[in-house]
């Protein structure tokens, strides 16, 4: 079994899963201005943070102006612009992923790395973060590494993936 | 337009319904302070300097957003008011750093022309001392956050009358500041266009031309209501 | 469905129930779920069907049943026995004890920690005894996740009514007869609201119900919508027939995920049972409503604020009048009334106005819900009539003080409210008997404070709460809250003059009269009741030979 | 004799211009000699601020520990105090290290810019003021009986209030015209 890992931040626009989840909610909600909020609670789910050329993303397909955007973002502490420490690992507890054993991957990692889920290892290398769903449930369980999705992950190979990380 | 009578500061007035207090107050000649009312946009209500009281009302309102009813007595200028008037304009000016030599050069700051009139001789309060930015990435403007208050006049007028919606505000409480597009640098920007406007409807020395001796800053906050008011005509 | 399979289907599901000889209830609201209780309910659930008994007993999962830090809780009816602190090892003691040996547990009795001889029936417990359940009847009896079980207690029967043989002018009248107050804090009239916004003639009216309750240790609303979502949906479907709208929000904090998941799945029950969306229950009355996500701020609580949130935009309050009942959520004509206010609705038009203008005080009518947090043995979630003294709530209710520590003060209402000394005990809790102590009756947050209590911190840390949660638009609150937190914390380190006490007293008027809205206008409350009840604390922190 | 009044000035943290500015009273200076003598200030020998001063007009803000002292004994000794001049009411340039923390702002004054002085050591002599993170204006110090803005305030500013004072009244700025920042 091999994890599959997208990288590269153009093809993230066609392949992150996480696209898709936040299109699919934007069509739901017919690409209204009023939804900006809900739409922005979706992609900071599945990104654990609101990256940047997400917002951007975002502006353009609701036809808002930045600023309307980015004033709304920082007003709300729920939101955050930034992913906690340098490198993220954000494991999806979404359904799929946490009957494939999600819970277990954080065991793990905090069994490895003494992190649990939104705390940030003292030498801020390593974040953690759970998202509630990143679309990509054929791969359960699922980790975001900083922008790399890895799929049906056992627990030694989240440790793995981590450690080549961070070194 | 209906006739209505109302009182303000025990003066009798017949004055149509539907206008707000500050309107009406302009127009007879009674003064209210004001920092974030600009002619030709809409009202906030946020720099509460026009607050007035009401008889029957136990809350003050800003005159530039209530709107007057018929037998409405109104009091724009009692000792209460003149003290949170000073109040607010002591707040106002230890909020940032309005150590300015502009203003004091040429007197044509609205800030610092408040000061005068609630008779501020100093700040009671201690002084926050933030630290802020200048951003002179813009090729012909500044803006610097300094000498903001946060009247959010730029916003308006660039939303607004411009309708480039360049102009926003970040963060809340007294972390606010102005942004343009996504808190980038304003020569950065992608929806402004330029024009200039926000210049001339900042009140203090927050946004200005290059181009400009600080020293002769002349704002002319007065062009948007025309602009406001030819457009109106269709002009 | 139409009316009449409403009560078909209401007797079938009561039928249902009967044919059970117990019922187990497993509490789910958010505190026991922290605690364990899910783990319990599926070990519960594993166990009956072990020993066969699955036609025998019912175990469900239930809301919030009240004393939340003795939890994972463990109901067992019709005898009423309530087990606390309940993990998957006592299960097997509890079914075999209590079911097949119809004995119970004496030591894993609630309160058995505090009582040397605990109730065997919970209702017998001071805690529960002074209790009167309106707006949480029925949480922590129900399955929250059923519609069924909402049915079962006569869910919908309100609306049934309202629709059918009640006029919206009916409606209101009811409201008003009963003096039912906004639950929210400020206690407005609900009748008058719901009046006003009738009277205004539009196309499109809203109905928007307030969840969020974002006062640091209050967990009212939290527990109704966790416990009991079909109730307040109900409540906002009448209101809409009432007021003339066909659109309602629910805006819930991000942070009660639990809440939104059963608010959310219960709007979908009804929609496909006929409750909620076209011509319900075969009426000519429509009625939608859509979930809103709260993204954590405390201000988005304030009206117009919340409505600008809901229109995806900043949080920012709006000079009132005009007032949203005039032109609200996209310039309509908008109600915004609190959970707790909406779950209360049913009761009123079940048992008429009448019956609940009798309960409480002759101003303040009905039952209020208090969140008790603090330095209090039994702390969690309680009902009494309006009225009912502070005295009664902390020692009799609350069981007194924890560690046998001294009454200090309770906190009420929040970073909005204040606090109250030991001298006023006995005052009852009703909105002008608060507000004449220089507090509010708020949400509902209730926090006993000790002799530890330090009353310069407390006030402090509200006022960084509100400087924290000013939304930064009008002057007196973005720097006024600053500054009075600023000096607060040059007193509480000792370093405070008494012309900084001078000063925050006097920012402390100027804010709460002049800024923009509520948040602003109540923040100084914390300090202000702190200096009334407790000033010697202040003056022993300040330097006095300042002249 | 005894009815004259007696004056001190003082000046903390502040540049002496608004001294200066007393100075431009010129022979105004007669008048207030006729009503009060000045018992201690730059201008005149004295070591000490004295007992039973009515007048105390102190110019500058409180930028150090003997700031700090000075103002509370001069807070003890006198009956007014007047805070002349915009560093005593609002600290004005003095403030303006209040931006940044008080250590970067000594770096950047004696280790980081460019001095004759090539280790760029932070001086240390003990007699030397030590210096508080935070510059104050008086009146987060003490409480201050009048105060006169301005950079520096005009001499007809400050001779209006001597005078007001010197004959028992209370002046007001607004009403002449005299409120003047910067």
């Amino acid at each position: 079994m091999s994890t599959e890992i997208v990288s590269s931040e153009k093809e993230i626009q066609n392949t992150d899963p996480r696209i898709k989840l936040i299109a699919a909610k934007m069509k739901k909600e017919n690409y209204k201005a009023d939804a900006l909020i809900e739409i922005l609670h979706t992609a900071q789910n599945a990104y654990g943070y609101l990256p940047m050329n997400i917002l951007k993303f975002i502006t353009k397909e609701l036809k808002l102006p930045p600023s309307r955007v980015y004033s709304t973002v920082s007003f709300y502490h729920f939101f955050s612009l930034k992913s906690k420490g340098e490198h993220t690992c954000l494991v999806c507890t979404g359904t799929a992923c946490y009957v494939k054993g999600a819970l277990g991957l954080l065991d793990e990692i905090e069994h490895k790395f003494s992190l649990k889920p939104g705390q940030v290892s003292a030498d801020n290398k390593l974040g953690v973060q759970v998202a509630r769903c990143i679309g990509a449930c054929g791969l359960a369980p699922a980790v975001v590494l900083d922008d790399e999705v890895h799929g049906k992950l056992t627990n030694e190979m989240i440790t793995d993936s981590i450690n080549a990380k961070i070194k | 337009m209906q006739n209505i009578t109302i009182y303000i500061d025990d003066k009798k007035l017949e004055v149509e319904s539907g206008k707000t207090i500050l309107e009406v107050c302009r127009n007879n000649n009674i003064e209210i302070l004001t920092m974030c009312h600009l002619e030709g946009v809409l009202d906030v209500g946020a720099c509460r300097l026009c607050l007035v009281e009401i008889e029957g009302v136990n809350k003050l309102l800003s005159a530039c957003t209530t709107k007057v009813a018929a037998n409405m007595v109104i009091r724009t200028s009692t000792e209460r008011i003149k003290r949170y008037q000073r109040i607010t304009t002591e707040l106002l000016f230890a909020e940032r750093n309005h150590m300015c030599s502009v203003c004091v050069a040429n007197g044509k700051c609205e800030l610092q022309n408040l000061g005068y009139k609630v008779e501020m001789d100093s700040i009671r309060y201690p002084r926050l001392f933030p630290q802020c930015e200048v951003d002179t990435s813009h090729s012909w403007y500044v803006l610097d956050h300094n000498r903001c208050i946060m009247c959010t006049r730029c916003v308006r007028v660039c939303s607004e009358v411009e309708g480039a919606f360049n102009w926003s505000v970040k963060n809340r409480g007294y972390q606010v500041r102005i942004i343009s597009d996504f808190n980038t640098p304003w020569g950065e920007s992608t929806t402004c266009t330029s024009c200039g406007k926000c210049l001339h409807a900042c009140p203090t020395g927050a946004l200005w031309p290059k181009a400009i001796v600080q020293g002769q800053l002349d704002k002319k906050p007065e062009i948007i209501e025309e602009l406001m008011a030819k457009r109106k005509m269709g002009l | 469905m139409n009316r009449n399979d409403l009560k078909v289907i209401s007797e079938k599901a009561k039928e249902k129930h009967k044919k059970y000889k117990h019922k187990i209830c497993v509490c789910c609201g958010a505190g026991c779920i922290s605690s364990g209780s899910e783990g319990v309910l599926l070990k519960l659930q594993k166990e009956i069907v072990e020993r066969g008994l699955q036609n025998e007993v019912e175990v469900i999962p239930t809301g919030c049943m009240g004393p939340c830090n003795q939890g994972p809780l463990v109901k067992y009816l019709p005898e009423n026995t309530i087990y606390q602190k309940v993990d998957c090892e006592n299960i097997s003691q509890i079914v075999q004890s209590q079911i097949v040996e119809k004995k119970p547990i004496e030591d894993l009795l609630l309160f058995s920690d505090f009582h040397p001889k605990p109730f065997i029936n919970a209702h017998d417990d001071p805690f529960f005894k002074k209790q009167l359940k309106i707006a949480l009847k029925d949480c922590g009896d129900i399955n929250p996740e059923e519609v069924e079980d909402y049915l079962a207690y006569d869910g919908y029967l309100a609306l049934g009514k309202v629709l059918f043989q009640m006029s919206p002018e009916d409606v209101i009248a009811e409201i008003k007869h009963s003096r039912l107050r906004g639950r929210g804090g400020a206690g407005f009239p609900t009748g008058l609201k719901w009046e006003t916004v009738y009277k205004y003639v539009s196309e499109e009216k809203y109905v928007i119900c307030n969840g969020d309750e974002g006062d640091p240790g209050a967990f009212m609303d939290r527990s109704v919508l966790e416990g009991n979502p079909h109730r307040v949906i109900e409540g906002m479907a009448i209101a809409g027939y009432a007021v003339g709208a066909n659109k309602g929000f629910a805006y819930i904090r991000g942070e009660y995920p639990l809440a939104i998941k059963r608010f959310e799945q219960a709007i979908k029950q009804a929609k496909k049972n006929g409750l909620l969306g076209n011509k319900i229950l075969g009426s000519e009355f429509s009625f939608d409503i859509e979930v809103r996500i709260g993204a954590g701020a405390f201000v988005c609580g304030e009206e117009t604020a919340l409505i600008a949130s809901i229109e995806g935009k900043r949080g920012t309050p709006k000079p009132r009048p005009p007032f949203p009942a005039e032109s609200g959520l996209r310039g309509k004509p908008t109600l915004i009334n609190n959970v707790e206010t909406f779950a209360s609705i049913v009761p009123i038009l079940n048992n008429g106005g009448e019956w609940y203008s009798e309960i409480g005080t002759p101003k303040s009518a009905g039952t209020k819900v208090f969140a008790l947090a603090g330095k209090i043995n039994y702390s969690g979630l309680i009902e009494v009539p309006m009225g009912t003294s502070l005295r009664e709530i902390v020692f009799e209710l609350g069981g007194g003080i924890q560690g046998g520590g001294e009454f200090k003060a309770a906190q009420t209402g929040g970073p909005s409210g204040g606090c109250i000394p030991a001298k006023h005990l006995d005052v009852k809790m009703d909105y002008e008997s608060l507000m004449s102590l220089g507090s509010i009756m708020g949400s509902g947050g209730l926090i006993v404070m000790d002799e530890k209590s330090d009353m310069v911190d407390v006030a402090r840390y509200f006022m960084e709460f509100c400087m924290d949660e000013s939304c930064g638009k009008c002057v007196p609150c973005r720097v006024g809250t600053k500054m009075m937190h600023d000096l607060l914390q040059k007193i509480y380190d000792g370093k405070g003059t008494s012309i900084d006490l001078e000063r925050l007293e006097e920012l402390a008027i100027y804010v709460k009269e002049t800024s923009l809205c509520g948040l602003g206008a109540s923040a100084p409350n914390p300090l202000q009741s702190t200096l009334r009840h407790f000033r010697e604390e202040y003056e022993s922190k300040i330097e006095q030979d300042i002249d | 004799m005894d009815s004259k009044k007696k004056i001190a000035t003082v000046c903390l943290g502040g540049c002496s211009g608004c001294h200066m500015s007393i100075l431009d009273i010129d022979e105004r200076i007669l008048d207030v000699a006729k009503l009060a003598d000045i018992v201690k200030s730059p201008i005149v020998d004295g070591k000490e601020f004295p007992e039973g001063v009515d007048i105390a007009i102190v110019e500058g803000s409180v930028t150090s520990d003997e700031h700090w002292h000075e103002i509370k004994l001069i807070r003890k000794r006198s009956k007014f105090i007047v805070a002349l001049g915009d560093c005593a009411v609002m600290t004005n340039v003095t403030g303006m290290r209040n931006y940044f923390p008080l250590q970067e702002v000594i770096d950047e004054a004696y280790k980081n810019s460019v001095s004759n002085d090539a280790e760029g050591a932070e001086p240390n002599d003990p007699a030397l003021l030590k210096l508080h993170d935070k510059v104050v204006p008086l009146q987060e110090v003490v409480k201050v009986d009048f105060i006169i803005p301005g950079c520096p305030p005009s001499a007809d500013t400050i001779f209006y209030v001597l005078f007001e004072f010197l004959n028992n009244r209370i002046p007001n700025l607004s009403e002449v015209n005299k409120l003047k920042y910067g």
